[in-house]
């Protein structure tokens, strides 16, 4: 959480949490984990008039931050999403819209239907090897042939993919990067569907097999396109990080106010030392997640050269400390907290998920060797 | 000795492993690390658990029911390293998992050692011969680790008793025929010295058995609801109001788990499946050179041999009197740590992997599922928080924490101002 | 506004660039990392703390000293902008690192918050001059984190107190002028009662100062025996008995550490002389390409980070109003657990050179005797167990704690049967 | 501690434990401290006496085990001395011994020396590479040259060296390994001292330059010594176990009376949950370092194929959980227990030593994972 927010931060912020207690309380994510989305589209339409989707879209695309600090902003609503445990297409939503918005804009139609929330898009980043997050591995390749792209390759996890009119591949072109929005119904894309550990975010394997575009859909220059898949990355790694801190927020509350209720041997919980101290830690885990989350982002908002290094200690300690914290609630709770009828579990699942998506904590520790090794210059 | 004395160790294990050979499908023991958590259906489950009644049937017609249960109650009066050779001989083999615990232990023991002569008699057979199996009614929703604070009241009413209340945690009552509950018989003393034990058959009218779902989806575990079920006096465990003394044997037992004689559980059962998964683990994750995956399968492994050993040494310690019967505890903490750390390190070494998966995954999918259900083995069983408070109070004698309910009437035992949630606030 | 407003933010930022590059030698911000730590003989010490007294003086000629402090005692009369200018200014430069802490804070502090006119104008300007080097002398050996158990007592006599009694983890006390000491004088009540706070010249007959060996080595450490001390009335910081009052602030000051904007500290030095180290260590260790150590040198460096954020946060959060200012144990507790594991990381990246290592070993030597002290930040300046016990009760509300010294006269607090053992059994 | 010693194991211990006691209290310890060998040779010539250095050697070779249990015997000692942090070759004479009395026996007077305590014998394995104490890796060279042996390399860590009048160096002979026994003062044999972490154990870094002797001075078959080598290295690893056991015991049983005598805030450190809880795991990874130690030992006796695996373990598990119990007893003794003046250091110290010598828990992590990988075939 912000400790210095604008009024209109806290506004945006304020309006997205009434919103999601009232639309997605705890028994209708239950209902959603049996629903083939994981949401309902005009939800998300009602959602995207909150702003979903157009914090990171420059005003010339249709967007607009509310404070100039696009980043921070879009972490106040990820935050809420953490909070609630809410569905929907947060993260590859605003990625796509983020990197249309920042090529010129292009493709202005897609942004528009991604801003009023008609149109759904999803990122294809990640690849299943061990550092699947990385786009230094990429394995799937766009090539130029006339005046077509030709996309050709697989990507795993991609979120929401079967309810995206349009996806967004990231692939190899020689030696640089391209970005290229494919229409989902392109003949040659094959969408399996993957599991996932949480009650409403879906993904799929994606397969490319000699999918052909016109070279209008590139976005961004063809080969020339990896520092904004790492702008997008680390936007991504942010929106995650700021998530999971909602999330552990929750978990934090809840499990502190049951410890006050919750009597045992004529006591509250709240008062045998041992839990104090466990409390304790995780309040220290809980402020240094949020402080963070907030700084990566202002980092990224700012440009700042030491912005990478932030991004991946912020998923890396979260992914770690999160996950920690939240388990630690559960055994807090003892085995209702392992019941689906418990709320804790679906905290538990989105903390879990989101450090695997863009890279799991110890990517991310690697990551930063390799930030300290080039600076070293070895 | 009496005339027929105990069969001869060597010729007892020779008979046994024929047998077994004869007798007992060959296995593949990592089937059994899930034995209580897959996704049977009800009608799968309940021919699974059939299929183990008629297991342990021929296992007592064979005289390898029961070994160290008296002739007396159907069983072999042998000894313990007898009960070592059968749990040896059945490596590899079936054997009927799902009756071990709680029937065998702790249920069957606290029959053995508080049971009247006519219980054993009526109860003891039946369960060697696998017709019965039984329950422990111990914890109940909101009492944790509190377990004599049982608020479940049974009222005396001439020579039956009326019980009312609600039970939790108990591993597929749904499909078991006898329970053994504690319950509140006396509210106007302090809470150690107002309960008593009974027996209760599960399919009594005013008995609702409901099945919880778990966050991954097994129902493993049940919830009991009693309203005014009427329980005979004579199926009373012990005295009136000294249900506690039965209940501190109860417990116990039930930490003993497969150390006591009474169980038949394939010895080196867990080395044996654990043994290489970590590693295929980090292989299908592409891992299999990686020093940093490495370090985490050997570490996993450490753990796993670490509390082999460790098990063995308390046990022995135990046995030979060594080490006082309360450090059992540490085995069980030792356990609810190490597993949660060997499931983390699962998850870890599944990568991205462990949070999304397809079925074409291998080894590394469901690996977040069991993440998610981590904690699990530090709360079942007796949670690692009261395993610590019984090392340090009873192992090495360091200061009782401060009890809110010690020596005034149960009835005044300050309680939650209202019932705790169980959601989001 | 006074007539002469606080000098305008920007034109003082210039004015002290310019200074700090015509004045002050760069150094290698690594050199600060032990500067209580290194071996030095005494003479070197005490030319070292020589140094900085005139360093100190320059800083007061050249306006720079005490920004925050009043003008009336010498100070500029700025605001804590204006200190985080100096602190951005000073960065990569030498600074009187010893003068901090205790002197700035929390001695200067508490004397700025609870002195009369009298001992303000009598000692401020001398500590801004660095005349004056202060010292507190707040533990007692036996006395672990219950400072407010001082059992060091001073006894009225006229207009004077006679003091008598031991204080222990006064850093440096051997150089230094004067100490602000916590003094039971009233053993007949309850103990936060019955405390008074003075300040005491160090050098003063009747005060003993022993320096204590680590076991690495470093003496940084002194223990002082008072011996029928004698202390003007006029000494006394605060009311009699109403010691505790002002021992609450001096403890809150003391946590606020390079928080308070009575401290000059070159922002970001812990960032700068951290960055490269550990993955130096593992290149020494031939270990750069090591995954394994990989994932070291990234999680130490991460534990650096998210400090410096966390601190951030913590700093606004408390300016502002935002957070309870007890929060500052969060920053605590992190700091200690975080040196802790850090230290731990060092010790590993240098694997087998960790135990035994020759002066060629570089970066690699010497990491196991770090190892040795890696305690240290989780027990100086407050134990994380009290940062634990601060955070659950004054920031989360939790119960307090149960004392055994609560609400009774301190004569009759329960104490250790003996004086407990220094070594082995 | 075994849970069921022999008598003879049981006298064995207790009156090395005596003799400790007696002869190297701390105050001894620490003016051992400001000596260049750390241990006084008529000192170790009476503990030889009470059999520190025979147990490893069969009778044939003039020694003898009290239970037919060679190495459980000599973890007795080692039990005892990591309980007394007492100083001492303990490690390198029985190592050179048993490496001795393994090989048919040879060098019978060298044994004999050994086994009186007269000479010291140290045993040249580890090398500075990352993983130096895995016999694979060694570079050092022995060379058959005509009658003679020549080793050329480096050694380092060496116990002792510089009070050893023999060293057993284990270099490689083309693709196997050789042990030699080389007099220490034979030409081209250069000591340097190292500093380590213990008050009393030294070490020295040694370098062989085209050192030479007879052939007749190597021990067991010229480049077929690998099976021994293993052995000696394993032995190794569990005397080091025991050791560091017997400190934890130590510093365990002293902190445990510590939070007795302690009072804070008018309680004893013992009622304090937290504290309890501690102590708790605490006594959890003493068992089973206990445990671990024993089987080990008892695993090298039988020839169990897990041995391997089972003193990995021990190397790992008592090196990581040692060194964190005994800081944990730093922690809470507080700023006393960093003192010099405190004896806790001399326990934290010798764990922390052990962890070291033989490869660090990390390597032995590596190492149980090594062995899967060679089970499972990959």
């Amino acid at each position: 959480m912000l400790l210095k927010p604008t009024a209109d931060q806290q506004s945006l912020r304020e309006t997205t949490a009434r919103f999601l207690a009232a639309t997605v309380p705890p028994g209708r994510l239950r209902e959603l984990h049996r629903d083939d989305a994981g949401f309902d589209r005009a939800w998300w339409e009602r959602g995207a008039e909150l702003g979903w989707t157009s914090l990171l879209v420059p005003e010339a695309g249709g967007g607009g931050s509310v404070s100039g600090r696009p980043v921070v902003d879009a972490t106040r609503l990820a935050h809420e999403f953490g909070f609630h445990a809410a569905p929907g297409p947060l993260l590859p939503c605003n990625l796509v819209a983020a990197a249309l918005g920042a090529a010129r804009p292009s493709h202005p139609e897609v942004l528009k239907g991604l801003l009023s929330g008609s149109v759904v898009g999803s990122w294809c980043l990640t690849e299943a090897r061990p550092d699947g997050a990385r786009p230094e591995g990429i394995a799937t390749t766009v090539t130029l042939e006339g005046g077509e792209l030709v996309v050709e390759g697989s990507k795993r996890p991609v979120e929401s993919a079967a309810q995206a009119q349009w996806l967004l591949v990231t692939g190899r072109t020689g030696s640089g990067l391209t970005q290229v929005l494919v229409p989902a119904a392109t003949p040659g894309v094959r969408l399996e569907p993957m599991t996932s550990v949480d009650l409403t975010r879906r993904f799929w394997a994606a397969r490319f097999e000699g999918v052909r575009v016109p070279v209008e859909m590139a976005v961004g220059p063809v080969g020339g396109a990896a520092p904004q898949v790492e702008r997008q990355l680390r936007c991504g790694l942010v929106l995650l990080a700021a998530e999971s801190v909602g999330a552990m927020q929750r978990a934090f509350e809840t499990t502190l106010q049951w410890s006050f209720d919750r009597y045992t041997f004529g006591r509250p919980l709240a008062s045998y030392q041992e839990l104090k101290h466990r409390f304790a830690d995780m309040k220290t885990w809980l402020e240094t997640g949020h402080a963070l989350a907030d700084a990566a982002a202002a980092a990224l908002d700012e440009d700042d050269p030491g912005a990478a290094e932030l991004v991946s200690a912020a998923a890396a300690f979260i992914g770690e400390y999160g996950a920690e914290l939240v388990q630690d609630c559960v055994q807090i709770h003892g085995g209702i907290g392992l019941t689906y009828e418990h709320d804790l579990h679906l905290l538990l699942r989105r903390v879990t998920l989101n450090r695997t998506v863009l890279g799991t904590p110890a990517q991310h520790r690697r990551r930063i060797a390799a930030l300290l090794a080039e600076e070293g210059g070895s | 000795m009496t005339s027929a004395g105990p069969e001869d160790l060597a010729a007892f294990t020779a008979r046994v492993e024929a047998w077994v050979e004869a007798n007992l499908r060959p296995v593949d023991p990592a089937l059994y690390e899930g034995a209580f958590r897959t996704d049977l259906s009800e009608e799968e489950e309940l021919a699974a658990v059939g299929a183990e009644r008629a297991l342990q049937r021929r296992l007592y017609d064979a005289g390898l029911a029961g070994l160290c249960v008296p002739r007396a109650y159907g069983g072999q009066g042998l000894t313990p390293e007898h009960q070592q050779a059968l749990n040896r001989a059945i490596e590899g083999h079936e054997f009927p998992v799902r009756l071990q615990a709680p029937t065998f232990t702790p249920c069957l023991a606290v029959l053995l050692e508080f049971g009247t002569e006519e219980q054993k008699r009526a109860h003891v057979p039946a369960i060697l011969r696998g017709e019965e199996l039984w329950m422990q009614l111990l914890s109940e929703p909101g009492g944790g680790s509190d377990v004599a604070g049982a608020l479940t009241t049974a009222v005396r009413d001439g020579d039956q008793w009326v019980l009312n209340g609600s039970k939790i945690w108990t591993t597929g009552a749904w499909w078991s025929d006898w329970g053994l509950c504690l319950a509140r018989t006396n509210w106007d003393v302090p809470k150690h010295r107002g309960l008593t034990v009974f027996m209760l058959p599960l399919r009594r009218a005013g008995v609702d058995i409901h099945r919880i779902e778990m966050l991954n989806g097994s129902r493993e575990f049940c919830q009991e609801f009693f309203t005014d079920v009427v329980v005979p006096d004579t199926d009373r465990v012990g005295d009136v109001d000294e249900g506690w003394t039965v209940g501190v044997r109860w417990m116990f037992y039930e930490r003993l788990l497969y150390e006591t004689p009474l169980v038949t559980f394939p010895s080196g059962l867990s080395r044996t499946f654990i043994r290489s998964s970590y590693a295929e683990l980090a292989r299908a994750a592409g891992r299999g050179h990686d020093p940093a995956a490495q370090e985490l399968v050997g570490e996993a492994r450490m753990l796993d041999v670490a509390f082999e050993v460790l098990q063995e040494r308390i046990a022995l310690g135990v046995r030979t009197g060594r080490i006082s019967d309360q450090a059992a505890a540490v085995a069980r903490l030792f356990k609810g740590v190490t597993a949660g750390r060997t499931r983390t390190i699962a998850f870890e070494l599944a990568g991205m992997t462990g949070g999304v998966w397809t079925a074409d995954d291998g080894p590394l999918a469901e690996r977040g599922v069991e993440y998610l259900m981590r904690q699990a083995g530090s709360i079942g069983g007796g949670t690692t928080e009261m395993a610590r408070n019984v090392i340090s109070e009873r192992v090495l004698g360091m200061p009782r924490e401060r009890a809110g309910d010690r020596d005034i009437p149960f009835r005044e035992v300050p309680r939650a101002p209202s019932s705790p949630p169980s959601g989001l606030p």
